[in-house]
């Protein structure tokens, strides 16, 4: 396993391996895509208590659970850059902030367009869509910071330390929101809790969350790929590529 | 007789809510993936252009 | 006595030191605070049952951005003339010596903040069992604060204005003081047993402690570079 | 008492020296030469450990290095482009910070002798920030007579300083490098020192 984190700290290795990755992403979450699809929009039965309302649930959960998975995979990257001194780690880490934010912000606004027919207005203080908005405050501290300075390698260090902050303050926000929210008991009702969900509705619930998850695969590394060229431009195996193609 | 066609539209009268969260969805996605192709081509248009000239 | 007291008491004098001859920097915040506090009653009207049920909320606010303002230059002005690379260069511990420096900020600005909650509990009608509260509070949560903010001055040294983005970056940081901080207050009016929310608010006091100089220490070495 | 090897670096895209490799020893006083931008600074810093190379090893007496190691900044003495002073606090007051956060607190006959070695005895109770960059050079420098530091690093100390001012620091670093001491240094002035290594770091940083 250990070769495999030094194969990805160098440049060449890294482009190659994720080439190999690219492919296979791209297509399982293709597929897994059509599979949610159909089986969310046609096949599952309407939910006897919300109606085809509920069918909100295959585009909200995935991207709420995206928006946690890709925080947590910006933290290892951000160990494995602090710790290790893995360049690639901070592309990943790079790239990855950005995507972690159009998920959450489809997470929030999927969020409170399912919370319109429920309870009549968009925007609810419910303890999980309040941790989700200041999750993506995490996310705009983490972008502005590593566009804000200018050198590049202090950017993507700096970025690196708050990431691992925000991760340490991530669950911690969980914990607040959950008890501020139950100190002001309003009129929230409990939409979100998982009721026990059918099996017809929950398989293509994990496809979807399956198709997501590859889907930032493929974004994430096509796109750290194409960062690593410019970022190695003078390497010559890099000459070489371009001289190929 | 509504088609059914018609009737999946309907979404049971909450269609507008189920369409416009699954328009943002295929909005989020093929936006990040357009984004990503674009970012291919600059880059490979600038190693072009650095190793061409 | 240990070298290491030695040049914490050295770098706690040169801090105070420091803010005595410049007291303006040290005033403003606390005016800032108090500016709030006054502009609340005036914009809400002055009946007391209202100002009474947001004054907690107001005063915490209040108290985050006033510490805001001069969490700016915590770090800035020792990178500007190269004291801060002293600093990373000392044999004693690097996040003992921040810890020395967010404390004497936290002496300067948060400090006057809770002495001064009695004045705001009069201005906005407090009864008097709840700014007692507060007042903990303040005292257990403003150290949090002043390290936390630590943190995003340390992240932002080498830029010229990071007023707001530390705000910004810190901010997700802050909201579980102001959650714990605010509720103790209106749990306290409601006559509940309080000892819980101490108790946690004593906890994220432990943890910005054993954790914000750390990470602060990090920063200014990733800073320098 | 102080090795180095495969040390390489980049500044901004540009790879400023490959796999550097030299020692220095007890007694040994190195120029660092080379054109502006060559990387003399960074050089410096990376010893000091405030830069991370990309790669290398710094070991100091047989002992490899990272950021903050007690004993070797027990060891080092860095004074830097910046002298490190603060302009709100008095000519003394400085020293006195300084020196405790390097080591240990100057007694005031040392101090006292070192800041008449300098002229800056009558200055000592002035504000730090009305004095000239020369002036604030020497502040900095007088940390050199009070320091136990057996490594010293220093970045173009000749700049901003008056003739009699670098005499008395040349004399200072023969002291020093005589009582078994290394420095490392930088300057651009031609320099009539005789019995110093230099390292030239033009193109490639290869040892002379």
């Amino acid at each position: 396993m250990w070769t495999f984190f030094y194969k990805m700290s160098s440049g060449r290795s890294f482009y190659q391996l994720s080439g190999r990755f690219i492919p296979f992403f791209a297509l399982a979450s293709m597929l897994l895509f059509a599979y949610g699809l159909v089986g969310g929009l046609w096949l599952a039965p309407p939910d006897f208590q919300q109606g085809d309302a509920f069918r909100i649930i295959y585009i909200h959960v995935p991207s709420a659970f995206l928006s946690l998975m890709i925080f947590s995979v910006m933290t290892f990257c951000a160990v494995l850059s602090l710790v290790w001194r893995i360049k690639m780690a901070d592309l990943i880490l790079q790239v990855s902030c950005p995507l972690g934010a159009w998920f959450t912000a489809l997470a929030l606004a999927t969020g409170s367009i399912w919370g319109k027919p429920m309870w009549g207005t968009y925007w609810v203080w419910d303890a999980r869509l309040t941790s989700e908005l200041i999750l993506l405050f995490i996310y705009f501290g983490v972008i502005v910071l590593s566009h804000t300075i200018p050198e590049e390698r202090t950017a993507a260090k700096a970025s690196a330390i708050l990431t691992l902050v925000g991760f340490v303050d991530i669950p911690i926000i969980h914990f607040s929101v959950n008890w501020w929210n139950t100190l002001h008991q309003g009129d929230t009702l409990k939409i979100f809790s998982k009721s026990t969900i059918a099996p017809s509705m929950l398989h293509p619930l994990l496809a979807m969350i399956g198709a997501f998850a590859f889907f930032y695969g493929w974004m994430c590394l096509s796109r750290a790929r194409s960062l690593c060229l410019l970022k190695d431009k003078r390497a010559r195996w890099v000459e070489e590529l371009v001289k190929s193609w | 007789m509504v088609s059914h066609f018609e009737q999946f539209l309907a979404m049971g009268g909450y269609a507008k809510y189920v369409w416009s969260a699954y328009g943002l969805g295929v909005i989020v996605i093929i936006g990040n993936g357009i984004y990503t192709a674009r970012i291919k081509r600059d880059a490979i248009a600038k190693l072009k252009r650095r190793y061409r000239t | 006595m240990s070298r290491f007291t030695l040049a914490a008491g050295a770098l706690c004098q040169r801090e105070l030191l420091l803010l005595w001859r410049h007291k303006t920097n040290v005033l403003q915040p606390l005016i800032f605070y108090l500016i709030v506090m006054t502009l609340f009653p005036l914009a809400l009207g002055h009946s007391a049952k209202l100002l009474a049920r947001i004054a907690p909320g107001v005063a915490w606010v209040a108290a985050l951005l006033s510490m805001l303002l001069s969490l700016e230059n915590l770090f800035a002005k020792d990178h500007q003339d190269g004291s801060l690379e002293i600093l990373l260069l000392s044999p004693q511990p690097l996040p003992a010596l921040v810890l020395v420096k967010i404390f004497t900020h936290w002496l300067v600005t948060g400090l006057p903040i809770v002495l001064l909650t009695p004045l705001m509990a009069l201005l906005m009608g407090m009864p008097d069992v709840s700014w007692h509260y507060l007042m903990l509070g303040l005292l257990l949560g403003t150290p949090s604060l002043s390290l936390v903010g630590a943190i995003g001055s340390a992240l932002t040294v080498g830029l010229s204005s990071s007023g707001v983005l530390i705000a910004l970056l810190m901010l997700p940081l802050y909201i579980p003081v102001l959650i714990f901080g605010s509720g103790l207050v209106v749990t306290a009016a409601a006559g509940l047993p309080v000892a819980g929310i101490l108790a946690i608010l004593g906890a994220l006091l432990c943890l910005c402690i054993a954790l914000a100089p750390l990470a602060c220490g990090f920063a200014l070495r990733v800073a320098c570079q | 008492m102080l090795t180095v090897t495969g040390l390489c670096t980049e500044r901004d895209e540009r790879a400023l020296f490959e796999n550097l490799s030299f020692t220095v020893n007890k007694g040994q006083l190195l120029q660092i030469t080379g054109p502006n931008g060559a990387g003399k600074t960074t050089l410096l810093r990376t010893l000091a450990t405030l830069y991370q190379p990309e790669a290398g090893q710094i070991s100091f007496e047989g002992r490899s290095i990272n950021a903050g190691d007690p004993n070797y900044c027990q060891s080092l003495l860095y004074i830097g482009h910046q002298a490190g002073i603060k302009a709100g606090l008095t000519v003394k007051e400085n020293i006195t910070w300084l020196c405790a956060l390097q080591g240990g607190v100057p007694a005031a006959a040392p101090l006292r002798e070192g800041l008449r070695a300098l002229g800056l005895q009558d200055m000592q109770h002035s504000l730090a920030g009305s004095l000239s960059a020369g002036q604030k050079r020497k502040v900095a420098l007088t940390r050199l007579l009070l320091t136990r530091a057996s490594l010293w690093i220093l970045d173009e100390p000749f700049t901003a300083l008056d003739k009699a001012s670098c005499d008395w620091l040349t004399q200072c670093l023969y002291q020093h490098s005589g009582a078994g001491g290394a420095v490392i240094f930088t300057s651009h002035q031609a320099l009539t020192l005789e019995g110093i290594t230099t390292l030239s770091l033009g193109e490639g940083g290869h040892d002379e």
